[in-house]
């Protein structure tokens, strides 16, 4: 079983960086929805076969088909392509990569330091002690309604809240801008942004 | 009884200085001079009334003292209004209100042309009331509200003509140089004060000699500070500058404030705080010194000089010098008599000198005068009795006595005597050289311009009034080797207010000799005078043509160097660091913070470029730095 | 309640003076606002005459002093605030001094300021009630409140009605003066948590806040938090360098409130507050002072010879005065403390008066380039008198109120430290100096522009008269306002004499006991040794 | 000292997890965000963005979970569950936005929308 | 959940009905007036139930939520601040020419979010208020769709939101992955056993949490985006974004920390001082000639909050107190002053531009009057609230002796009197002739409007919305009322901190 574990979380991670490094985005949605499976795969391993399965459910079905649909609409499909390939140079890389190794390092020798302490003490043993087992969805549901009742009610008010300000953005957008922009340019052209340039003032 | 009424006699000329200040303006040129004279020869009046009620009956100790109200009170410090008269102080105010009046009479017809009129007047009763007080002040700062008033008032007329700037940067040379001595006028009186804890003149001589040692450093620095103050007043040697360039005012200026009475002011303050100046016998022999070296200094001055003022004025410096000897011998009377005998005939001098300049409309040049004896009979006779008395003719004029007196008390004044009495026969060679030579040059030899106004009544009493003083003024101090009873009795008449001389006084037989001495120098500086400027000009043009002649002129013109000096040393400088400094370096440093403020905005504001991943990188970057400072500093 | 109501009736006179103006919609060019504003300060100036008839000395306000009003009501009690006013001699004489000038500044402004008059009395009157304020407030919080709250109409007057570089000149003032009063903020606090360490009660009092023992060190830092507030008022050299461009920038009545209400706020604050809340630490502190003090004398006359335009001249002017201020207050013996309160006096109506002369001269020809003025006596020869007495009143003439200030201060700054005193004695060389070049610039020498202008009119004539007839009255009279200071003066000394024996050079008016042979090279009074005991170490970090 | 047991005592987990110590899984999650983060700065297309910002969520979800697994207690599913319904709302909310950018601004470019700087 | 648990709840349960309430109203009946209206009436119930509920108080309801005196005054401030944010945005929304029903719900929602955020004890309770209170947001920062700025605003702050919602998630998820419990009492309790606080994971948790925290305050680091969305949203969102989100965010971060000693958390609190002396200088330094005015109210909350961190690390009783009156003070004014931007601002543009400014005095005085009295207060002037609330943060650092940081505090407010008096004499300068009648051209780059831009606020001296004037008249009364005398509210303050202790 902790084979299980490795290869799933070999496979996030490939996933998730090839995400990142794809041109075209539909290509990167569908890396993206291997990466929720795989992190899917890690949940049940870890013991959590409820939250996997909702995973899977939600995350991978409903947002990701949002993603879908935006594409659709926007028509993104292959031109997006040499837009995309035009804006990624590689010096682009080069910036965010040697940054966020550093936010790597810096988290991860945290999380691996050998529990010294600096007072020379070590790290309560419980931490590094593996402990894990199952908890199912029984479990979830039961303090789900216990203690958490009031966060479901909060979270309805999110998801409340979400739904009207999508309602009121979305409804703003006419339909026929859906097959382009308004001044009917090639959208990759944005570079000279000719609408009123800004007045950069003082 | 007169003495009550003492108060009146400075507080008429500030009346008169008051209606004119205020009413000046309206008033016509008659009533104006009949306030500003007028005022001026009340005062006299009732001094005069006053000196005979003081002499008649004089009161206890020969001594009035008159507060008239509680000027200041703090803590110990309670320097009142108060007037102190006693015969020292009787003779000051006499002579500073004759003088004064006949000076007043005089400028009324001089000034009749000018504009501001009223306004002269004002500044010289201005004058004349603080100069009574400075010489009636009981306590030492009421002494010194005088004093400073006189240095303004001097500084108001010299530049009374203020059209011209040059008039104006002498009054303001004049009023600065005296002011550098008032500072260590003022610095003294602290001294005194916070060592002897008053300010009455009297009672601070009673405790100086009670708690200080004489020859001690306090009274040593008290006397030296005062010194300070007197030379900066009476133009001595270090600070005499300003005096030459004080001729720029009118000529009844120079007379009543230059050559009278302000510019003895020192001579009259040592004289007051004698008490202290014998206490410190190096300071004593400094005045001394001072006063020698001045008299020599200015009286070579005066004898290139071609402004006929300016030749006065360095006579009277000289002359000075004269009484600054006498008081520093310890011959404080001597001192005083000399003082009178000067203002008399000093003040004539510069009268005759505004009559003839009056009548050749303005003209300064002696050079460009000439022959003036027939066309100004009347100015010619009192110029010559004036000119007599200043070079000490013998016997005959009053200059002669007080000028013995000082010979013969410097001659017996121990040590340093000799050498004193050297210089002032030397001097009075100079004095009699430089003042032929200007009767000769202006009076005698072909006229060379028309006397267009000769003077009038007005200025005509005045003339013969000094004119007589000058000469039968020495007989009031008869010299006592001739045995006439009654002799010396100015000196007698002074010694209830100032100590005998300090040293005994001569032999009369080496008395007789000094007189014959100084008599015959006086008589050959007056034919030297005669040879070199009116039998054959030729000489003297010949002697100043040799090289050394030409330095020699030049330098002596100059006033030995001493105003290039001052100016090179000190005016300048301060100039050019105000100019530097005008907006002020330390602001400089102020805006500095202003621009660094400046270009970190800038620098700040480039940060917010309005790109979304720019901010998000931020937002990385701070997330890394707080977790490096949260785990690693911890 | 007689002092509340000093403070009430300028503010509400400003509230009301902008209301008319407001409402008449100013087509009587704001005559009803100058009135109002007017009636105001006269109404402040019945209500001083009624106390000052009815004052006794020592209501039993605090240990020392002779208190003769006070108020005290409850205000923050949550932080110790209480709002405390208290008059006594030294008080009243600078809110008297508050109200004539305040008279005197609106008479000058009257057709002075056409736009907006309502909104400028408005702020005139709220920097008057502020400035009077400050001189009653006897609680620190309250001192502070109205030590801030004076600025900004002060900021209003000159960023408003001000002349070419207003802008500058009013933002570099208000920004010079408000770190100034937050370092005195922190220095206030700082005393208020180590009195209320020691001994539990967290006060602003005045008096319960007087003799806190505290390290010398603690002493030295919060004296020198108040020092800084009150230097940059006052102004002392290094920080001086917003009063040339306020006072030039500034309308006549505001110049001449800057000068003489606001200046004096900071030697107010150096009298009653910095020494005597820190005796020792000030005694340590005086050498620095005084040295300071005569920088400021010196390199403000240098200053000033060097100008060119009228009223920074005269700015310059005022900061070689307050030199003499700072060297008054550090010497801090009877004598010295006497001079200071004449010379804040004095200060305020010459430089006032010389003000009010720019100000009329800058209405006639427009300009205060002294390069373009020149003989101006021949036809202006009334504004050349008044102008002739107050350059001789600056540098220092006898006879005139700015000579006996002058001579106290040197005399009692002699006694504390000779060295010191002699050197700020050079101040009168140097002042003659300027004085003397300004006249000769303005009124004498040849004429460089043809100017026609009329010479002062019945109104200004009058304001003269008052103010040529006052300083000579000080100069020759000036007991009684040296009477009416002196019991408070005593206090003050008590109060700073009580911690620390600042030891006099001499035995002072006692005629018969002589004084000990002190020679004059004896060093000055030197480094005093502290006697405030060892403060308890409440000083963290 | 040992973390106190949880209330409810868990039935042996089959699937031996406690071999897998839980810093290994926290940093699996830790790489997830991190490759999210990257993505968020390397990439300028919006819909970029917004994914990788959802690998990030989805990263600390997955923390989450194995911090709860680690403890036994079903909180840390629950904290899951509220990620969902937040993330679920964001992108809603985001997708909108994105339309309307898209139809302002011409494309999906994030440095096209820099209309406020300075 | 007993019925008296359900009773201290009221408040809460009142604000979240509410929303659901007024969106099922205008579902009926579609008006702007009625959306407004309903409201209006909910947050004054949910106000006038807050002291219904403090009798109830001390209670904690579930593990997530916490009722007491410190949660119910800060739930007060919030719902008294959206009062105002509603009552400013009525005028606003009926120039703007899009369906403004929405706005009403999406402010409530923001509202129950903060409310949540107050009373929560719990890392759940925490993570939802925040989320509700920022997806609402995203919504209303780029309310009016045509507008391109709004948009822009609202994809940065969504972008950025997402970004630091995630490093929270993180630093939770660590939190809780060391001390087995999610909620603050137990952390505390947790860390407090034993050496915890050094322990480098927990402080490197705590530090993701406090990337959240930044964001969310806009404090040095993260503060970026604030001038952008302050300027691109609509005016009311601006004032609302400024006060409550980060004055709820900051109650939280106060009770986090009450029972806590900072300075035993050495590292931590270090990090903060950094940030407060960052964020001092950067807001202050970024507005110094800074011509839109919204961007100068943006700089200016920037280094206000790093004054306010000042009072967070002193220490002693003063802390809380200090806090708690400065975010008063803090809330008026700047809904004071953004409530002036609001009230001037035309359709097409808010009024942001500096020069639209110049000689406002002359035109509108109450206006002016009142902005000014905004910015004293900004700059702490004395007879203003933002005076005392100074006074108190320079208190509460003297009394904790951190005079460095005070000194900093010092210099800052120096610098920040340039902007602010430098809008105020814009104001109080003559207006240049030929602005007279153009008075507001608003500086938008948006395509200019088919109608010549009528602007609200022209020179005839156009009237006031009621509404707007109605919130200024109350705010600037009540500022100086707590300049003057601020004991009632000081009062008020004790009685929340005995709760908190």
């Amino acid at each position: 079983m902790i084979y299980a574990f490795y290869i799933a979380a070999a496979v996030a991670i490939v996933s998730t960086a090839m995400v990142i490094v794809q041109m075209n985005i539909v290509h990167a949605l569908l890396y993206l929805i291997l990466s929720l499976l795989s992190v899917a795969v890690i949940f049940f391993v870890v013991g959590a076969p409820f939250v996997a399965a909702l995973e899977v459910i939600i995350y991978a079905g409903a947002i990701m088909i949002l993603f879908v649909f935006v594409i659709m609409m926007l028509n993104l499909g292959t031109q997006s392509y040499r837009t995309e390939k035009g804006w990624m140079r590689v010096w682009t890389w080069v910036g965010p990569v040697l940054l966020a190794s550093v936010l790597l390092a810096d988290v991860v020798y945290m999380l691996v330091s050998p529990a010294r302490l600096p007072g020379g003490g070590r790290l309560p043993p419980a931490f590094v002690r593996p402990y894990a087992m199952m908890v199912g969805p029984r479990a979830v549901g039961v303090t789900l309604f216990g203690p958490y009742l009031i966060g479901v009610e909060l979270a309805s008010i999110l998801l409340l809240s979400g739904l009207i300000g999508a309602l009121h953005l979305g409804r703003a957008v006419r339909p026929e801008s859906f097959i382009g922009p308004v001044s009917a340019k090639k959208p990759g052209s944005s570079k000279k942004t000719d609408r009123g340039e800004g007045t950069v003032k003082k | 009884m007169m003495l009550p009424y003492l108060w009146l006699i400075p507080a008429l000329p500030f009346a008169g200085f008051l209606v004119l200040s205020v009413l000046g303006r309206r008033m016509g040129n008659g009533p104006a001079a009949a306030v500003g004279v007028g005022s001026v020869g009340l005062s006299a009046l009732v001094a005069i009334l006053v000196a005979s009620s003081f002499i008649n009956a004089p009161p206890p100790a020969h001594v009035y003292t008159q507060t008239l109200w509680r000027w200041i009170s703090v803590g110990g410090f309670a320097p009142g209004v108060m007037l102190y008269l006693d015969s020292l102080s009787l003779i000051m105010v006499l002579v500073v209100t004759v003088v004064g009046f006949l000076i007043h009479l005089y400028s009324a017809e001089f000034m009749a042309a000018d504009d501001g009129y009223s306004r002269f007047f004002a500044y010289m009763n201005l004058f004349v009331g603080s100069m009574l007080v400075l010489v009636l002040a009981g306590n030492l700062l009421f002494l010194y509200l005088g004093w400073e008033g006189v240095g303004l008032c001097s500084y108001l007329l010299i530049g009374f003509w203020y059209r011209e700037p040059e008039n104006g940067a002498a009054a303001i040379k004049a009023f600065v140089v005296t002011r550098v001595g008032d500072t260590a006028l003022a610095i003294g009186l602290f001294l005194i004060f916070i060592n002897l804890g008053t300010l009455d003149i009297q009672r601070m001589m009673n405790l100086a000699a009670l708690h200080w040692r004489p020859g001690g450093a306090l009274p040593t620095i008290a006397a030296a500070l005062l010194l300070g103050g007197a030379i900066g007043k009476s133009a001595q040697l270090p600070l005499q500058t300003w005096l030459p360039d004080a001729m720029a005012g009118p000529t009844p200026v120079s007379a009543l404030i230059h050559a009278a009475t302000m510019v003895t002011a020192g001579v009259y303050l040592i004289a007051r705080t004698n008490v202290l100046f014998t206490m410190a016998p190096a300071v004593q022999i400094a005045v001394a010194v001072i006063g020698a070296a001045t008299l020599l200094v200015s009286g070579m001055s005066a004898l290139v000089q071609h402004d006929i003022k300016r030749v006065l004025a360095y006579s009277t410096i000289s002359q000075i010098g004269y009484m600054f000897v006498a008081l520093g011998v310890g011959a404080w009377s001597a001192a005083i008599f000399h003082f009178m005998t000067h203002a008399f005939f000093k003040a004539l001098l510069f009268l005759g000198a505004g009559a003839v300049i009056a009548g050749l409309g303005g003209e300064h040049d002696i050079f460009r005068m000439g022959g003036l004896r027939r066309q100004m009979p009347l100015a010619f006779w009192c110029f010559l009795a004036g000119a007599c008395s200043l070079s000490a003719l013998p016997l005959v004029t009053a200059g002669f006595y007080s000028k013995g007196l000082i010979l013969s008390s410097a001659w017996e004044a121990g040590r340093a005597g000799f050498w004193l009495w050297a210089a002032a026969i030397a001097g009075a060679l100079l004095t009699s050289i430089y003042t032929f030579r200007l009767v000769f040059i202006v009076f005698f030899g072909e006229a060379k311009a028309k006397i267009s106004k000769k003077p009038g009544p007005r200025a005509a009493i005045p003339l013969v009034i000094l004119a007589f003083l000058s000469v039968a003024g020495g007989f009031v101090n008869f010299p006592a080797f001739f045995g006439i009873k009654g002799s010396m009795f100015f000196s007698r008449f002074l010694a209830s207010a100032l100590p005998s001389a300090t040293y005994a006084a001569p032999l009369p037989e080496t008395d007789l000799l000094l007189e014959a001495v100084a008599a015959i120098v006086s008589l050959a500086g007056i034919y030297v005078a005669y040879f070199f400027f009116l039998s054959s000009p030729e000489y003297s043009r010949e002697m100043a043509g040799t090289a050394i002649g030409k330095v020699l002129k030049r330098f002596w013109f100059e006033d030995w160097g001493f105003d290039w000096l001052y100016e090179k040393t000190l005016a300048a400088p301060y100039r050019w660091l105000a100019r530097t400094n005008r907006n002020d370096a330390v602001d400089l440093f102020y805006s500095f913070i202003a621009k660094v403020n400046m270009f970190f905005h800038y620098g700040l504001s480039l940060s917010q470029t309005g790109k979304v991943r720019f901010y998000a990188a931020v937002i990385a970057l701070g997330a890394v730095v707080t977790i490096t400072i949260a785990v690693f500093a911890r | 309640m007689e002092l509340l109501w000093l403070i009430i009736a300028p503010f509400a006179g400003g509230v009301i003076a902008w209301l008319i103006d407001r409402i008449d919609g100013g087509d009587r060019r704001g005559l009803p606002a100058r009135w109002v504003s007017l009636l105001a300060l006269v109404f402040d100036l019945a209500l001083l005459a009624a106390i000052w008839a009815g004052r006794h000395a020592g209501t039993g306000v605090g240990k020392y002093g002779a208190w003769f009003l006070q108020l005290k009501a409850g205000w923050i009690p949550e932080i110790g605030a209480s709002f405390h006013l208290a008059m006594d001699g030294l008080s009243f004489l600078l809110v008297f001094l508050t109200v004539f000038l305040g008279i005197v500044s609106v008479a000058v402004s009257w057709n002075e300021i056409k736009d907006r008059v309502g909104f400028f009395h408005f702020n005139l009157l709220w920097c008057l009630a502020g400035v009077i304020g400050v001189f009653l407030a006897l609680d620190l919080f309250l001192f502070y409140f109205f030590w801030e709250m004076m600025l900004v109409p002060m900021y209003f007057l000159i960023a408003v009605w001000g002349h070419e570089r207003r802008r500058y000149a009013a933002m570099k003032f208000f920004i010079f003066t408000q770190l100034g009063g937050l370092v005195m903020l922190m220095a206030i606090l700082g005393l208020y948590f180590i009195h209320g360490a020691q001994t539990g009660v967290y006060t602003f009092d005045y008096f319960s806040l007087i003799g806190t023992r505290m390290s010398a060190a603690a002493a030295f830092w919060l004296m020198l938090g108040f020092f800084t507030a009150f230097a940059v008022k006052l102004p002392a050299v290094p920080v001086h360098s917003w009063l040339p461009d306020a006072h030039t920038e500034a309308p006549t009545a505001g110049s001449v409130i800057l000068a003489g209400l606001l200046l004096k706020t900071g030697a107010y604050g150096l009298l009653r507050f910095l020494v005597p809340l820190f005796p020792a630490a000030s005694a340590s502190f005086a050498p620095v002072a005084m040295a300071i003090g005569v920088a400021g004398i010196l390199y403000g006359a240098i200053l000033a010879f060097g100008q060119t335009d009228l009223k920074k001249l005269i700015a310059d002017t005022s900061i070689s005065h307050m030199g003499f201020i700072l060297i008054g207050v550090f010497a801090w013996n009877s004598l010295a403390l006497q001079g200071v309160v004449m010379q804040i006096i004095c200060h305020a109506i010459s430089t006032g008066m010389l003000f009010i002369l720019a100000g009329a001269l800058q209405e006639r020809i427009h300009t205060r380039d002294m390069g373009l003025m020149g003989r101006l006596w021949e036809k202006v020869p009334v504004m050349g008198g008044v102008g002739m007495v107050f350059a001789l009143a600056s540098l220092g003439l006898p006879g005139l109120g700015n000579f006996v200030a002058e001579f106290l201060i040197l005399l009692g700054a002699f006694k504390a430290n000779p060295a010191m005193s002699v050197l700020a004695a050079l101040g009168l060389i140097v002042s003659t100096v300027y004085a003397l070049r300004m006249m000769q610039h303005v009124f004498h020498g040849e004429e460089r522009r043809g100017w026609s202008l009329p010479d002062l009119s019945a109104r200004e004539k009058g304001v003269a008269a008052a103010m040529i007839i006052l300083i000579v009255w000080l100069g020759l009279f000036p007991q009684p306002v040296i009477d009416a200071a002196s019991p408070a003066l005593q206090g003050l000394e008590a109060i700073a004499g009580s911690q620390v024996k600042i030891i006099s050079v001499a035995g002072l008016g006692r005629m018969t006991a002589p004084p000990a042979q002190a020679s004059f090279y004896r060093t000055a009074s030197g480094p005093l040794k502290s006697g405030a005991l060892k403060g308890d170490k409440n000083e963290r970090r | 000292m040992m973390p106190p047991i949880p209330a409810n005592p868990a039935p042996v987990n089959p699937l031996r997890m406690d071999m897998i110590p839980m810093n290994y899984a926290l940093i699996v999650a830790w790489v997830l965000f991190v490759i999210g983060v990257i993505g968020v700065l390397a990439r300028r297309n919006l819909l970029f963005i917004l994914m990788s910002v959802e690998i990030m969520l989805n990263a600390s979800g997955l923390a989450f979970v194995v911090a709860g697994s680690r403890w036994g207690q079903p909180d840390g599913q629950i904290m899951f569950i509220f990620i969902l319904a937040m993330a679920a709302a964001e992108v809603s909310v985001g997708l909108a936005l994105v339309l309307l950018a898209y139809h302002r601004f011409g494309g999906l470019d994030a440095d096209a929308a820099n209309r406020m700087k300075g | 959940m007993s019925g008296a648990d359900l009773l201290a709840l009221l408040p809460l349960i009142l604000i979240s009905i509410s929303p659901v309430a007024v969106m099922l109203a205008i579902a009926f009946f579609r008006g702007r007036g009625l959306a407004a209206a309903l409201a209006l009436l909910g947050l004054f119930i949910s106000f006038v139930s807050l002291p219904f509920a403090a009798s109830y108080a001390p209670r904690s309801v579930t593990p997530l939520l916490v009722i007491d005196n410190y949660a119910l005054f800060y739930m007060g401030l919030v719902f008294a601040a959206t009062f105002a944010v509603a009552l400013l945005s009525d005028g606003y929304l009926r120039m703007l020419r899009v369906r403004s029903e929405e706005f009403y719900v999406l402010l409530l929602l923001a509202a129950a979010g903060s409310a949540v955020l107050v009373a929560s004890a719990h890392f759940a309770s925490f993570f939802l208020g925040l989320e509700t209170l920022s997806v609402s947001l995203y919504a209303l920062l780029s309310y009016p769709v045509t507008r391109e700025k709004a948009i822009e605003a609202g994809v940065k702050y969504l972008v950025l939101a997402a970004i630091s919602s995630a490093f929270l998630l993180f630093g939770m998820a660590l939190v809780y992955a060391l001390s087995g419990t999610m909620e603050f009492s137990g952390i505390a309790a947790w860390a407090a056993a034993g050496i915890k606080y050094s322990n480098p994971v927990f402080l490197g948790a705590l530090a993701l949490i406090a990337v959240g925290f930044g964001f969310k305050l806009a404090v040095a680091p993260f503060h970026m985006w604030t001038p952008d969305v302050y300027e691109g949203a609509p005016a009311p969102v601006s004032a609302f974004v400024a006060t409550v989100s980060k004055g709820a965010v900051f109650a939280l971060f106060l009770r986090y920390f009450a029972r806590v000693d900072i300075h035993t958390m050495g590292s931590l609190a270090l990090a903060l001082t950094v940030i407060s002396i960052a964020s001092m200088f950067a807001g202050n330094l970024l507005a110094l000639l800074q011509n839109n005015v919204k961007r100068i109210l943006a700089y200016s909350s920037i280094a206000h909050l790093g004054y306010l961190i000042v009072a967070f690390l002193a220490s002693g009783a003063l802390r809380v107190t200090a806090v708690s009156f400065y975010l008063v003070a803090y809330f008026i004014t700047m809904l004071g002053a953004f409530g002036v931007v609001t009230v001037l601002s035309g359709p097409d543009g808010d009024a942001e531009d500096i020069e639209g400014y110049r000689g406002l005095a002359a035109r509108r005085p109450v206006i002016a009057g009142v902005f000014s009295l905004m910015l004293f207060s900004l700059a702490g002037i004395p007879l203003t609230a933002g005076f005392v609330g100074k006074f108190y943060i320079i208190a509460a650092g003297a009394g904790s002796a951190l005079w460095l940081l005070i000194s900093i505090l010092v210099i800052n407010s120096a610098i920040g009197i340039y902007y602010y008096v430098r809008v105020i004499i814009t104001m109080y300068s003559p207006a240049p002739v030929e602005a007279e009648e153009a008075a507001l051209p608003p500086k938008s780059t948006e395509p200019a409007g088919p109608a010549a831009p009528e602007q609200a606020a022209s020179a005839a001296g156009a009237i006031i919305p009621i509404g707007g004037g109605l919130v200024l008249a109350v705010l600037a009364i009540g500022l100086i009322w707590l300049g003057v005398y601020p004991s009632p509210l000081l009062s008020l303050i004790r009685k929340t901190i005995q709760s908190l202790m």
